[in-house]
């Protein structure tokens, strides 16, 4: 860590629970974590977030997966992934003994679904927390996207903070694709998400100009990458001016130091570097490195003071 | 046929990890040459060259910090050696014109060396290769490697014109024979290079491939009909290539006989050619792991 | 006009008024059409939409008014303009000289203000028609934009088609910034809109790394430019499916021949080139070859043939 | 101070409009040249050549289809003649460094010329040109056109440091006396360039600078103190260059007295150095024609 390099102290936490950097990897673009082994000290991370895990294994959706726009990609990959039975007995464990940090990401199409998987990850070593991606259809709401729904996406996370280990901070992570994201992120506060997680990828659409059909089988995709990140840098802003005391884990297109230094100034205390990691596999740990010398060259003796400042009047610099 | 389902006895055992980890360094272009419509560029890389295996790839950031192309492009290795690799590289859409624009001294990012290396032949089996169109590269740096262990080693490079051939020279050197085809005739025999391959196949003990994915299918079908272990290199749409994004999966065969959708990437893209289930690319069959969790059902 | 090179016949309507080509310019993107005359055969264009005007002349917001970002633009312009008297004394005159179609862009903050720009433009030379841009706020409900409300959105269009020349169609421009654009869509159909145009701008955010402040003056800008073609995509996919019928104008990020055939396949009858104006001031004639040119080489005799092709099934190529 | 606000008498007539509409062309550059630390490029233009007066800019696409960054780069004209038009471009951020390392030989989108050019000086006026950092190199041509047409011209040329002045060989051929100052002191007077532009004004009829925003505000302030008219080439942020985005607009005093946000790219970048209230940029006072629509009140 560059702590001692750049005088800034760089601690910062998710919930209640203290991490050592506030660069994280974002769900689904770092899978499990082993693969950046090569490029990234993994413990030196805040935390590994882990491809959002469902109950069962799913083989995802058929190929094409994803197509390139532009600073960015669309992606639809459907979940693929070992389920919770594999993700306890592999994954976890292989992070566990290096010493990473596992914020899991957890997914479902049923309440009940999110709750057992919160049960099932209870005092799982090495495991910090939880991100709710409730950015998934509700089969019990003719497929309505829980994260869309103010309602629905309360009702996930008043289960998912009653199952998990009351250690465990629990974060939900947020739709873009709403009107009014205050509300939903206000909703899931009250509920008892510990923090958020901002933004999820945009819903977007790629035509194959040769097959004139969709690229993608599944139709539409998620948008993700620097293309997004002003309406994710919104989110963030939105949500913080709103309230201030929440905890965000900010995320959409961060690709360097600059980057991050933006949500941290909007309002998140942490961030995750997403598609970034498919450009750039140590983009974690030089995003980390870069922030602390973007925060050391403005003054920031911690991170936790540059947190929210663009909300404050300009002028008053701490 | 053969790796149509998980049931079938499979020849081919999956390609082994690579020996080394990929490193990601920004290297410098020592070398630029036209070769028939594609471009060969020479890096200097010397710990992706001393690490790099036949088979295994590299992945190149395109266009620098301000660039809007954000997804490394894949390009196979074609020789690599004193310090030094090599691609050829194939001008298609923006990334690979991007690529294939640079000059000497200009320097680029690259991660490598990525992916499964193709395995080792069986203890004195005579092999074949078969390159189509650029892929031939990636081939040649095979065929020295089973020389030097003492295999026979037979070739044949199709495209579909002269002007799409490649390392015909290079496989000359290291292969015999080696039988060139072309789809409209414009160099060596006329056809696919299955034209070549169904007469060179007897006798071979293991057949490798690198092109595209029609020719794939084609070469390991002919090869699993006689019984012959092959290996391709397939080259699917590929966002990280280093095993995170899960875009570039295939239905695979597994030991366990189980289909998995398997990322290129990293448990290729050298598979098994009786492993692959090329008539399922691009679909969801109800007997891959994990699809009965999305709504597919056996029919 | 190009139709005579590719053979492929480029007519298109807007409602029910025929215009020769389908590329028009984007709403506040080429002014009132006058500066890009050194550039653009302004009478070769399906028509020129222009900035949108409001009762009074406006002065705009405080610069800054802008930030690049990746592959896009964030802007707060605040409607600048000469308020419907100059437009009616000057630019509408200037562009009917030419024989240039204007299709009148108005905007307002009460749904009598959106009557009354209506009411004085019938009859109007030259006026073909009027895009009623609703992603502006509603002073009579908290600020609330109209767009993001099927309600407000509604009562503003049913306002303006009443109002307005029978013979001029009425487009509703729709915001991305919604949970379900299909609704809103729908309700804007539902109270007279003859055509939708589809999108405006995302509501993004960009923070100064100097000042660490927001860049914009008016802290929150609209997204713009290739970033956003995904989403802008996927609205007009949507919308297309729900309601075939609807003639669509579509728009966001379109740079080329290419990106407007994906909308075309998607189902917009007719298309706007915005932020790529800024970028090649020939973009709007250019664009119109590419797209008869990529028509041609796809086999399609009409650009109606294309329209919406992308729904139907694949293998039905007519 | 005159030109903050609307009711005081004004010397200066707004900028006249250019006397030719711009063109758009892809050009060649076939000059490159460091300047300290600026770089400056020749480019074959023709058209834009002949159509140039002093003050103009051009408008430059940066980075080819697939760049991330969609917005061009205003960049004043530094000369025009024998077909070439050139610019001196000062390496900041992206754009601009891109810019900066174009190779001869390579092609270049390009808009221009732009905006309105600096008006002619009154009959047998002396001209006072004023230049700070890169901004010199825009009056080089202006100093070459009031010589010819008879004016004494006399200039200043200013920056932070020696490394970031410009043009002072060219200007120093063309007018006289010619004076340097630096910030720091590493070449020339040590301060501002108002140290030299004071001493100066004295028997000056017109004054013409472009540089930073606080040099213009300087120097048009003690121009308008004495009644001089100045006309300054502002540099405001701009997304278009071509008058139809509105985003480089600043507060400027018209003919009727009545201040308007105004286009710097087609109503500038030439303004009246009284008619700009510099004060004022980046807020909006409530006299601005139509703030009152935007619930702006009176105080
Ligand atoms: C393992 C592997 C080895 C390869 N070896 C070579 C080689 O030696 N020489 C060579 O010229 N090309 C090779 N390719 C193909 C090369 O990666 C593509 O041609 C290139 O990515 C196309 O990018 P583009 O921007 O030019 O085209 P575009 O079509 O604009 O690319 C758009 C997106 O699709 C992906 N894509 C498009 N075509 C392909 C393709 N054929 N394979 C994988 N992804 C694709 C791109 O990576 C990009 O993300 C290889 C691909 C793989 C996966
Ligand atoms: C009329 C005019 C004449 C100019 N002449 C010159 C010249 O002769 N030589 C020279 O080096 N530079 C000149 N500039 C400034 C030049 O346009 C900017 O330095 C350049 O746009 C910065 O782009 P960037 O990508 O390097 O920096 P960034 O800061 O990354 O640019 C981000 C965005 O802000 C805009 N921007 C940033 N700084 C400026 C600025 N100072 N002025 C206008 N827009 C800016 C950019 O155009 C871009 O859209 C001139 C600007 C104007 C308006
Ligand atoms: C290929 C891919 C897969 C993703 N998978 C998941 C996922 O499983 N769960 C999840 O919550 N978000 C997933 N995301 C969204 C990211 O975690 C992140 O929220 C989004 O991409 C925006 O950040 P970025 O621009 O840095 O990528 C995925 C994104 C990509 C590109
Ligand atoms: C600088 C700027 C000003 C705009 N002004 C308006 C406007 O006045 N009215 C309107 O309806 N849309 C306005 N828009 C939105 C565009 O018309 C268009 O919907 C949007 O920019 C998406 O298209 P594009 O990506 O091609 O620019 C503006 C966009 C930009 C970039
Ligand atoms: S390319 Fe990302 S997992 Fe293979
Ligand atoms: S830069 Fe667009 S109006 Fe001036």
């Amino acid at each position: 860590m560059t702590v001692v390099e750049t005088g800034v102290d760089m601690r910062t936490a998710l919930g209640a629970v203290e991490i050592p950097g506030p660069v994280l990897t974002a769900s689904g673009c770092s899978a499990f974590g082993q693969e950046l082994e090569p490029f990234v000290d993994l413990t030196a991370l805040g935390a590994v977030v882990t491809k959002s895990v469902q109950l069962r294994p799913r083989s995802g959706r058929p190929t094409p997966r994803m197509a390139e726009t532009p600073s960015g990609m669309l992606n639809s990959i459907g979940l693929q992934g070992p389920g919770i039975d594999g993700l306890l007995a592999e994954d976890l464990p292989w992070l566990a003994e290096r010493g990473a940090r596992a914020f899991v990401s957890i997914a479902g199409t049923r309440v009940e679904d999110f709750a057992e998987l919160a049960e099932r990850l209870r005092g799982v070593p090495g495991v910090l927390g939880l991100e709710v991606n409730i950015s998934c259809p509700n089969v019990e709401s003719r497929g309505e996207v829980f994260a869309c729904d103010p309602v629905a996406a309360s009702d996930v996370l008043s289960a998912v903070r009653a199952a998990a280990d009351p250690a465990q901070p629990v974060y939900a992570k947020l739709s873009p694709d709403v009107t009014d994201i205050v509300s939903v992120a206000r909703a899931v506060r009250d509920a008892g998400a510990d923090g958020l997680s901002m933004i999820n990828t945009l819903l977007g659409l790629v035509i194959d100009p040769d097959t004139m059909r969709p690229v993608l089988g599944g139709v539409t995709g998620g948008l993700s990458g620097p293309a997004i990140r002003p309406v994710a840098l919104r989110c963030v802003w939105q949500v913080h001016a709103a309230m201030p005391e929440v905890p965000i884990l900010g995320m959409g297109g961060i690709r360097n130091g600059l980057d991050a230094l933006q949500f941290v100034l909007a309002g998140a205390s942490a961030v995750s570097v997403g598609t970034a990691v498919f450009n750039d596999p140590s983009a974690p740990v030089r995003i980390h490195d870069e922030l602390a010398a973007v925060l050391a060259a403005r003054g920031f003796a911690s991170l936790s003071d540059a947190v929210g400042h663009a909300h404050r009047p300009a002028g008053v610099e701490r | 046929m053969t790796g149509r389902n998980g049931h079938a006895g499979h020849v081919t055992e999956p390609a082994p990890k690579p020996a080394h980890p990929p490193v990601q360094r920004e290297v410098e272009v020592v070398g630029r040459r036209p070769v028939n419509a594609y471009v060969e560029l020479s890096l200097a890389a010397p710990e992706i060259a001393e690490r790099a295996e036949p088979g295994q790839f590299l992945a190149f950031a395109i266009g620098g910090e301000t660039s809007a192309l954000l997804l490394r492009r894949s390009i196979a290795i074609a020789g690599a050696g004193d310090g030094v690799v090599s691609v050829v590289v194939a001008p298609h859409g923006p990334g690979s014109t991007w690529l294939a624009g640079l000059r000497v001294g200009e320097r680029v990012d690259v991660v490598g060396p990525l992916g499964r290396p193709f395995p080792a032949a069986p203890a004195g089996a005579r092999a074949l290769l078969v390159g189509g169109g650029y892929g031939a590269a990636a081939l040649v740096g095979l065929a020295a490697r089973l020389r030097s262990q003492g295999h026979e080693v037979a070739a044949v490079a199709g495209a579909a014109s002269a002007d799409r051939l490649c390392s015909v020279a290079e496989l000359s050197a290291l292969a015999a024979p080696v039988e060139v085809t072309t789809d409209d005739g414009s160099a060596g025999r006329t056809g696919r290079v299955t034209v070549a391959v169904d007469e060179l196949l007897t006798g071979v003990g293991v057949v490798y491939a690198c092109g595209p994915m029609a020719m794939l299918r084609a070469v390991a079908d002919a090869a699993t009909a006689l019984g012959i272990p092959s290996y391709v290199a397939v080259e699917e749409s590929m966002a990280c290539g280093i095993g995170v994004c899960m875009t570039c999966v295939l239905p695979v065969v597994g030991e366990d006989g189980r289909t998995r959708f398997s990322r290129s990437c990293v448990e290729g893209p050298v598979f098994g050619g009786d492993r692959v289930r090329f008539d399922d690319v691009g679909k969801l069959p109800h007997d891959v792991v994990g699809a009965d969790a999305m709504g597919v059902v056996a029919p």
